[in-house]
């Protein structure tokens, strides 16, 4: 049984005046600012790439509802646990426009995440983080805290068998944990009909009884409310969720792919109409919250940040080749000393 | 002070550090009211309830992946798989995560977690129940991989791993889970990981190996001192990072050395050992190193088991020809 | 939503009649001879344990009706993928009783299966088998051969990831496979109910979008005309399916368990009351298709036929310590030639 | 004849496998339309269809354990890993299963499977991208390991892999893929597993490497050789079973040995082949084995990659220091 897909702003630009009490104007003002320097930032990041000046890296275009409107509902001391399509997420919980271009563009640095923020470092391999998350929701719970987990992952993890250990450890346990999977239709080149034997990702809690729920991840007001329901269950409840968020990625999957090998235009175009940014503006303008003269502040405001952003990055040079060994252990064992010792012998002469 | 066997000693450790330390607990399949499969955690569950003494779903990627999560949110989870054959689905977790969290959030998670399984042979039961598979822990980088011998080193060595900062295999030898008892001290002791033990001292040959080896290794030892060569018996306790120093130190003595291991011999843990040795002693090498280990092959069944693995006499053959070179 | 169980013959030894219509009166006694059996040798199996003659073995004692009624819809060209407690399945299919004892008893040469049998060796690690399986569909599929898979696994290995793959693959390639879980209600010690977020595994073959059953694995009938319906299933429209057979394990989980420890007697005198034996054995007799005079003889050449398989198995003696290499590669590499040449130096003296 | 990358050199030989016989097929994580994220299997799908080119789900664990159903029923399937560090998930499959299925039917089913998966350094793509860590197949009973390290060898050593009737891992250089093209004939050829191959001969000092390190292997070869070095470069192919005569009689001829591998040090592939060398030609040998690795950390992000890895200054050093023992 394919689940209703919930919706509260259409892409129209018009939304359910009902769904959207509670969410004031501010809040919806903070969406919008978000999506939009997500998006900048996006931009910014693949051009660098193509000029040489970053490393290989994805793209959140089009996703940036379902990325801001998961992050808004946690409190500082919530946890999240993301893959790697998830700028935004981290950018809205408080991760610096910098670092992540540090973490993009092949600094090990920009993987550190400010002791503040209870986010763990990006996973790359697809759906690990799953179980991670049940653990740590599994030590909150034993502490009696009032704390909520969130991953992020995307509809290609829901083929791992990390996926379905973590949902049912999950269920078993009753965690708090929210299981937010962003439904971008693609893993890289593998449509999710082709990925997986359902026609929706959310219909798989059914194996783990658990409650889930499909929302239409291009609309940031039900993507919000929905994590934001769950979210409360899990403080409340300890009850976890699976919450599948229906976007699609209107770039390549990374700058090393190339996406017209697989798939069409057309497509493409039908999902712009859907953009998650354009309906919100045409929602705020039309709701006279907003005007376009705000809106270019707003964008050329983010642009300086982002270019601030870069020039912060691009100053900061090279690496000493002994901060490769610097965090393996605790304590650095006797053969990393030599080996540093090595390092160090060879490149003396040289600026690093 | 009491006598007790190793499984028993190990119990201890976990009972002392659960009432020590509210921050450890203990997870894997069986470990609550069954005790684990060979009792390594008999009474914990009554003792600090189900919510430290995690049953968990039949599910290896997801033990050590959520106990992975679990030290990253303040707990110092022991996890148990219930036997070394079965360590795989878990190892991308191990390798991809557990070793390398601390690096990839630049210091932040270390992961203070303890893997515990039982390796090698002994308990004569079906394939996957008697592997000596450490190898694959002890290349990957960021993994510490202790094998305790004794009971007296298994319950120092484990209280030591469970207070290690990094994450730290804990293999155990099943085969002598249960050999003997011997005296262990009932109050809370640690032993340093990373440095080995002297086992029995002599100037002839150097002898190393670690635990299901080490009986067989002293045994020998015994045997050839019959004939006047008095060897040296390292146990190397730990076997990433491992005691170079110690090692180097005796082979500089004796000049000569035997390195006994159950694991397969090819790309085995002898070959990085005895590297080290010849890249730093080779000029005090009377002999070429010999290796006694299991084969390069599938870990037999009951009963062809002791075909495979190293006995006494495999070694006394080794140390004769080495002495003899 | 829990479905339904399906029962045809009841613990009381009442049958529908209605559902055992082209079940022929030699079948009936088939089915009735191979529990029989799988008892008996179970039996012999368990005391040579306890005497020090045998390995380390699994039970598979209450869990005949399972194993007989999966086994006996196969064709002779249909495959079969064992786990461990199977041993039924695998008489019925015609492994030899002194095969089963030569591989629980330790020797290597137990694991051959004749060419003529389409069977894979026993799977240790649990759920592992399941994809393989999904592997020996696809390449029976890739050639349009009316070819089945059948796979046995226990309630445990749904936690697994491999079964969450293997279960995604085959409904997404439709591949003619049949997944047949026995819920013999517990994995060592734990309980199905803490296993699992689920209160069945029937139901989680919704993730999947694959067709399930929930049987009484106790009833050999409903097991039979089940597990056909889907094996025919699979040949016709190449289709997969789960098949949950609710059983118990009456006996320990191995002979080195002790299932006192976490289980009453209570519960299993339940459970034995259920007795798959006991009430086919009913059934016949009260639908005078058997007597007790027949019972008896049957016994005796059961317990004749295990007696001599015994002594088989126990005159096989020592293995050859060169065995151990034989088989490692197609052709053995030198370092398998140098050990192999220490090994025989080493043992030379003596028998072996 | 013509100029092919090793990535086309690769794409070639599946062709041709595909081809010559029906039951290869290529199955992997976007190996169809896609043609593989390196392009290794472009034009297949085409070809031969998707039903013996299959995209597979997510799932590394899968991939592997369907290859295996596959090859117990009659297939010859190549399965493709994306990159080597998502290889560990389906390291149960490989090492319980895979390398063991010959061994636990008593010889009834073995696996003509191989898994393709590329490795190393050199795209400077995020974490996980740039493994080299074959030592943990090779130290597997039951695996075959192979690393080609040009563009012929490449399709001369997979069309072997895929005829061979056990599990070959296959690994490929990326760094190499498409660094340069050379000439590959158009035609089927084998180059035969386990055989070494003498890529430079020299006097003086012998080389080992593979894949990746062969290039810079080679350019410090051509270095020492203006200082009146001769160095032997043995490109070593087969990792495992490796050509251990090849090795013995070079170095009884050179008497001094380097070792060039990106994988991390200790417990590294290196240490096997340096203690086998020392097993068998210690009176030969003028002084201890180099070697020269990757350092034991986790393999760098882009920035600092090229500190990780061996190049030419590094084993022109270690050829010197080797020299002047
Ligand atoms: C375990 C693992 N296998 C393969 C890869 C290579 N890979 C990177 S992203 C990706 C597709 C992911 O798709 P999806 O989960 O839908 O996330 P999206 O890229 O759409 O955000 C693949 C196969 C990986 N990172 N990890
Ligand atoms: C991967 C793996 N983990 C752990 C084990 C140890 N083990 C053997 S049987 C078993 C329980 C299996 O339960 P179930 O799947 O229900 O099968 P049953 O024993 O009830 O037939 C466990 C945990 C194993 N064999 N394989
Ligand atoms: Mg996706
Ligand atoms: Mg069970």
């Amino acid at each position: 049984m394919k689940p209703k897909l919930i919706q509260i702003l259409n892409e129209y630009g018009h939304a359910n005046i009902l769904q959207i009490e509670g969410i004031s104007d501010e809040l919806m003002l903070k969406m919008y600012r978000m999506m939009v320097l997500t998006r900048i930032w996006n931009g910014k990041a693949l051009s660098l790439q193509r000029q040489g000046r970053m490393g290989t890296i994805t793209s959140v275009h089009g996703q940036e509802a379902a990325n801001i409107g998961m992050a808004l509902p946690l409190e500082q001391t919530d946890w999240f646990l993301p893959s790697f399509r998830d700028q935004g997420v981290l950018f809205t919980l408080g991760v610096s426009l910098k670092d992540q271009l540090l973490f993009w563009g092949g600094y090990e640095q920009g993987m550190y995440i400010p002791e503040h923020l209870n986010i763990a470092p990006s996973c790359i391999t697809v759906g690990s983080h799953l179980c991670h998350a049940a653990g740590v929701a599994y030590a909150a719970k034993l502490r009696k805290e009032k704390t909520v987990v969130l991953t992020n992952s995307g509809d290609g993890s829901t083929s791992e068998g990390d996926f379905h250990e973590s949902l049912n450890m999950a269920s078993l346990f009753q965690l708090p944990v929210v299981f937010v999977v962003q439904n971008n239709h693609w893993a890289i080149s593998m449509p999710f009909e082709r990925q997986s034997a359902t026609e929706t990702i959310s219909e798989k809690a059914a194996a783990y009884n658990m409650e889930s729920a499909r929302v239409d991840g291009n609309d940031v007001f039900a993507v919000y409310k929905t994590v934001k329901k769950y979210v409360e269950l899990a403080r409340e409840k300890s009850q976890p969720a699976l919450i599948e968020l229906v976007t699609y990625r209107i770039g390549d999957h990374t700058t090393a792919d190339d996406a017209t090998r697989y798939r069409t235009k057309e497509v493409i175009d039908e999902w712009i109409k859907k953009d998650p940014i354009d309906r919100m503006k045409k929602f705020l303008v039309e709701t006279h919250r907003w005007d376009e003269q705000q809106d270019k502040s707003l964008i050329d405001e983010c642009m300086k940040q982002v270019e601030q952003a870069v020039k912060d990055y691009e100053a900061v040079g090279v690496i000493e080749p002994a901060e490769m060994f610097k965090y393996m252990y605790h304590e650095m064992p006797w053969h990393l000393k030599e080996e540093i010792d090595e390092v160090k012998a060879l490149y003396k002469g040289e600026d690093a | 002070m009491a006598r007790k066997s190793m499984i028993q000693a190990i119990n201890d450790a976990l009972h002392i550090m659960m009432t020590e330390d509210e921050s450890v607990l203990v997870l894997g399949q069986d470990v609550g009211e069954d005790g684990g499969v060979f009792r390594a955690t008999v009474d914990l569950i009554e003792k600090y309830g189900p919510e430290r003494v995690v049953d968990m779903p039949l599910a290896e990627s997801l033990i050590v992946g959520s106990a992975i999560g679990m030290a990253m949110n303040g707990l110092k989870p022991v996890a148990e798989i219930q036997f070394m054959g079965f360590i795989y689905q878990g190892f991308d977790q191990t390798l991809c995560h557990a070793a390398r969290y601390r690096h990839r959030s630049r210091g932040r998670f270390g992961l203070p977690m303890v893997v515990r399984a039982p390796y090698g042979a002994g308990v004569r039961a079906l394939e996957h129940h008697s592997e000596s598979t450490e190898v694959h822990f002890a290349s990957v980088p960021g993994l510490k991989v202790v094998i305790p011998s004794t009971a007296y080193d298994a319950k120092g060595l484990l209280i030591s791993a469970i207070e290690d900062p990094d994450p730290v295999m804990f293999f155990e030898p099943k085969r002598l889970y249960r050999l003997k008892k011997e005296e262990v001290p009932s109050e809370k002791y640690t032993i340093t990981i990373g440095k080995a033990h002297i086992a029995r001292e002599g100037a002839d040959i150097t002898i190393i190996a670690w635990g299901g080896m080490m009986p067989i290794a002293l045994a020998a030892a015994e045997h050839v001192a019959d004939e006047g060569v008095e060897a040296e018996v390292i146990d190397l306790r730990t076997i990433q990072p491992f005691d170079v120093e110690t090692i180097t130190a005796s082979v500089a003595k004796t000049g000569r050395l035997v390195i006994v291991h159950e694991a397969p011999r090819l790309f085995g843990p002898g070959a990085e050992i005895a590297t080290q040795v010849y890249e730093r002693n080779l000029l005090h090498l009377l002999a070429p190193i010999a290796r006694v280990t299991g084969y390069d092959i599938v870990p037999p069944m009951a009963r062809a088991e002791d075909f495979n693995y190293p006995n006494r006499e495999k070694i006394v053959k080794a140390i004769y020809k080495t002495m003899e070179f």
